[in-house]
């Protein structure tokens, strides 16, 4: 799983949204493996409310290009099932704040049922779950959820903060023989109604390649702070980067890219350099992504130079009044702030 | 049970009152979201679920609840929620992100919660199923007469909660009525490639529970299945369930091209718009003039109108109070 | 459909050998128990539910399928994994807690997995169902002749997923058989207090589906409704749901002392027991001579007694063990 | 909600367990207001798996105490719409596990409604659940999930050690009008079956009383480390910190009482007067409550004698055997060689 794309020296440029890298991930995969389908809730005619399996019913036709019923928990388990007779199917989850109809099907059997089988009965699936606010859409289609997903063993967590990734990751999900839950943020999905970052439009290659679990990106490099970010948090961090330059700080950005398995040698790397840790998550603050990147930053015996800190969303449920839900998200301005109090010396 | 004129003519107020709402909605959900259509921005953000169309379902039923009858609705509820006589005012201010809206602008259009009339929602498909059963459990057990409703898509209808609802409804024999807005669509995916039956009256039988479906989107018809099965609620006769045939004459949410739906399907819904036609039978059969449909159309349209100018003028919340009322 | 002889006596074996292996069970969980009864202790630790009584379910189903089939059981799975030929020995050892049992103690009872009979299990409540209609939609698709069968407790047929399931499976038509073991109770509670209806098959025609109910917990009447069921289902003709009027001999789990139970029910279920009742017919009918008898209960205890034995004198896993297969 | 018992001096003690304390705080709150009721699977005739609503079907009859199909989505929504009404129920989740079939009912409605109604639809319900491992039942049956609640915003979190604490806790859970998750833990329970700590086993006055939320309990004092546990937890720390004094170590522990609200001031006061952290931790390690606390130390810019540390379940699922659980378990002796090690110099 280390192979990462030839980029042809000549090639133009193919600048994509997340949406259509992980259409064009599944559409390459299922040419090339029979056994791959994808199942969900509007994910054929209408191509996904997200746009990720945008023109695969035209393709793939409608034994591989499943709509279901709103019935998450009777789909994601049929996905179980498929999956230990021998395909690998992708289903979308599609709000990561539908979790609580179907969770057992995730945790307790995809995640759980290589183990109890003691290695029998691999549960090669991907899910694929929209998450994030910032557009108003409340308390019920908002969340991030990455700390929920990532606390519980026995699934890999990716979340790609652009299209390259996105494509590699995808394709390194679906060859995987365990469950992967993909999760992609809206904001960065490259579907006009949801506005999009664009830097999360980038180059990508046109063959299938895979980007690896487990190795974190250093986005920018910075000699005076670590900022880890993961999803659209990162692009905050980059932009918050770029504005510290006018406050003659260097800010390094760390991409985690997955969260199962977590790359903490290179945030420990990156912090043993820096001497300072901002986690930036739009997660809820407590019990989450935050606070195991802080911990496991200091149980290493990191020396910091200043107390790590972390700007993620409060513990309060996401309000859907704009005037309400854009402050208490993480922001460009809220790390430039932290940043520059960390490294002019406040505490 | 039919409903006598008065019934009929706050059914039809409500329907256009509820109507009249949502078209403002549309057209102020529209500002700030050309020449790109991004949802982040203009006065209403978010996603919208308009409920033009469907407005029988909701005054059939309602005309038999007062305030103090508990109602779960869904994601797609502003007629509902009219129906069941949520604060207009405070409804609108609550969709447009007010100080003022009925929970400060913390809930917006799916979370509809007005605590006076006992109006709640959900955003999940299916989950207010279970409270609707909790409700009308406390009735029977204080020895209240009153009924709890939850109102359910029909493509809801294919989740857990159903069942577990029904099951536990019938085994309690709650006074609980469920409805079924059956408009043919999850989204952009048919009933017939969702539901195993073609109707889901059908499926009351495997709770033991009465069961009914109402065609035609007719709000008389809907009043009297209603009716029935709220007075037999009401009297410890039990739960029921009740599927309508209705139409969603809006795409699922505001932006949606609908491209799913078969050719002239749309324009047959709009040619059989339940407002023209209940306003042609109450005409029709002299139980209201033309000028009384005028006062009527005036009045609903200036109640809207007025709701949306005092959402408009009011307030933002400070940024502070999004950390209000975490905990009671 | 009528078992021929040798599948009369396969089922006659199979039930006494689950039987044997259930009593060898009970004995070796109460080792380490007394005097005071700790379920953390013992060569067997934690929660056991026995299948005595419910072989038949097993048996007259399983007797139609071979290793390709798939299918899940529940926390309560010691006889369907006997009949559907998971390793016996594996699964004593399982059980034990040994690193040569199916999945090298990671298990235990509750999670036997057999990938080479197609054997799966889960210990919540009708999850095994979703993964059934799963594998059955994946034998359609690519064309193979397989089917998949879901077993499941009367109680968890009030459990979301059993409809979710149910309507999944008979909107893709897929290769599936439901088979609910009715045993009258969920832990204690009875299906009349948990059931809005008498039978869940009755149920089925909420999803356009066949079904069947079974009583007398007679291993030859199950074979012949299941015989059928399967039989569609393998033809291509779509998924059905089976109830099976069964008893549970055993508490819910050891330990149980089944104090909810009314008064002398307990003793007219042993005055049941299908495992005397289908000795004596086999007997009465000429299927089976005394000698014939002797010999069967023979082969099935020396090979219980076998498999215990093995998974007695296994070794346990090491403790770094743990750590593996948590990922493939 | 400070109220505390009036200990009578001359009173003879009562010691209880966890499961009767439980239970009898059931009885008096119901015996007091008409507005509690209970439901959950065997929580009727059977008196609950787990003993703590033992009588309470022969006091108050089957309207108020009542058994539910295995529905959990269908009575936890339930008590989510009687909340709605002016009635606080007590539900039983019966083990945490299955949280997943019925998250929905408890993250996204009972945790949210209140503010999703601007404070209007208070949601006063508790949610009993049992947690834990140990005694072998494997990997759907012995989980912890602490973080996983604790992460959600919404509901208040608690975790008692002992019957003083579980009584009051549940006294106030009950007054309280949000919802509370009470968890509790099957190795304390006091049910002769599971085995029993004796520590939770402790003098519970016969009045009703309250113990306050977010209030953590120096369960021992010492100088020479803080060792924060919760649940059954804190009864292997004061086990280490009995052993320890051999070894000529102090040992303090904190017993957090409840996790929501989380009381970081104790858990700090006391890091900042010792120096040094251990968290002790049955549920999964990573993303929960162990990385929390520590982070939540370090953000404070407590100053650290050594680096902290952490023993927790490590990232995979519950393994039946008990040669392969036990190990994994946080133990006395973990504890002892951890400490002994920050104490003694170790990195
Ligand atoms: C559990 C869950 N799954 C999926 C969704 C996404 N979703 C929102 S509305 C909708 C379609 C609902 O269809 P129906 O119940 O018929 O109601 P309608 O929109 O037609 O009013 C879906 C799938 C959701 N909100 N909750
Ligand atoms: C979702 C869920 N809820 C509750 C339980 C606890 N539980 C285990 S077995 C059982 C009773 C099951 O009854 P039934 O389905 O009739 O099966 P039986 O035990 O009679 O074989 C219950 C409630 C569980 N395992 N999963
Ligand atoms: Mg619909
Ligand atoms: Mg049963």
């Amino acid at each position: 799983m280390t192979a990462t794309a030839t980029i042809l020296p000549n090639r133009a440029k193919r600048n994509l949204t997340i949406a259509k890298a992980m259409a064009e991930a599944l559409a390459q995969e299922m040419r090339r493996d029979p056994s791959v389908l994808v199942m969900g809730e509007d994910i054929a005619a209408l191509g996904g409310v997200f746009g990720n399996t945008r023109g695969l019913l035209e393709e793939f036709g409608p034994a591989r290009i499943r709509d279901t019923p709103i019935s998450e928990t009777g789909f994601i388990g049929a996905a179980v099932g498929m999956a230990a007779v021998g395909m690998r199917p992708v289903v979308e989850l599609m709000f990561v704040d539908f979790f609580g109809v179907c969770m057992d099907a995730i945790y307790n059997m995809a995640a759980k049922n290589c183990y109890f089988s003691g290695g029998q009965s691999a549960v090669p699936m991907v899910l694929m779950t929209s998450v994030g606010g910032g557009y108003g859409d409340a308390g019920q289609h908002s969340q991030c959820l990455y700390g929920t997903f990532a606390h519980l063993p026995g699934m890999k967590v990716v979340v790609p903060s652009n299209a390259y990734d996105a494509k590699g990751l995808m394709v390194s999900a679906i060859r995987d023989n365990n469950p992967v839950i993909f999760m992609f943020h809206k904001a960065l999905q490259g579907m006009g109604w949801l506005g999009t970052v664009q830097g999360s439009i980038n180059d990508v290659p046109e063959d299938a390649y895979t980007v690896p679990f487990g190795q974190a990106a250093i986005a920018r490099a910075g000699r005076d702070i670590t900022i880890v970010g993961l999803g659209a948090t990162v692009h905050l961090a980059l932009d918050a980067a770029e504005e510290l330059i006018a406050n003659g700080i260097e800010a390094e950005v760390v991409d985690l890219r997955s969260l199962v398995p977590l790359d903490r040698a290179t945030v420990n790397a990156s912090v043993k350099r820096t001497g300072r840790l901002l986690v930036v998550d739009e997660d809820y603050q407590s019990y989450g992504v935050s606070g195991e990147i802080i911990a496991s930053v200091v149980e290493a015996g990191t020396v910091l130079t200043s107390p790590p800190r972390r700007i993620a969303f409060p513990d309060i449920p996401i309000p859907f009044s704009p005037t309400l839900e854009r402050p208490a998200l993480p922001s460009a301005e809220k790390i430039v702030a932290a940043v520059t109090d960390m490294v002019r010396g406040g505490r | 049970m039919t409903p006598t004129r008065p019934q009929f003519l706050w059914m039809y107020e409500t329907m256009v009152k509820s109507r009249a709402f949502e078209e403002r909605i549309a057209t102020a959900y529209f500002e700030g979201k050309s020449p790109v259509f991004n949802m982040a921005n203009g006065p209403i953000p978010g996603e919208m679920h308009l409920s033009n169309g469907q407005e029988p379902c909701a005054v059939g039923v309602c005309a038999h609840l007062d305030a103090a009858d508990f109602v779960t609705a869904t994601h797609r509820p502003h007629h509902i929620a009219i129906a069941k006589g949520v604060d207009l005012d405070a409804m609108a201010a609550e969709i447009f992100g007010k100080k003022t809206g009925l929970s400060g602008g913390r809930g917006g259009h799916m979370h509809l919660f007005d605590a006076r009339v006992n109006f709640a929602c959900s955003g999940i498909i299916a989950q207010g199923m279970g409270p609707a059963v909790g409700a009308a459990t406390a009735f029977k057990l204080r020895g209240e007469k009153r009924v709890a409703v939850a109102f359910i898509g029909e493509g809801a209808a294919n989740q857990g909660a159903f069942h577990e609802s029904l099951n536990l409804a019938a085994v309690w024999q709650a006074p609980v009525v469920f409805v079924i807005e059956d408009n043919g669509w999850g989204i952009s995916v048919s009933k017939a490639q969702s539901t195993a039956v073609p109707h889901n009256d059908s499926r009351a039988a495997a709770y033991g529970m009465l069961g009914h479906r109402v065609t035609g989107n007719d709000p008389a018809a809907i009043f009297a299945v209603a009716g029935d099965a709220i007075a037999r609620a009401r009297a410890g006769g039990g739960p029921s369930l009740i599927e309508i045939e209705t139409s969603r004459l809006a795409g699922h949410f505001i932006g949606d091209a609908e491209g799913y739906r078969p050719a002239g399907e749309k324009d047959a819904l709009f040619a059989r718009d339940p407002i023209p036609a209940l306003r042609g039978r109450l005409l029709a059969e002299g139980m209201m003039s033309e000028a009384e449909d005028l006062a009527i159309v005036k009045r609903a349209e200036s109640a809207v109108e007025q709701a949306i100018a005092k959402a408009r003028a009011a307030p933002f919340p400070a940024a502070a109070e999004a950390f209000d009322h975490v905990f009671a």
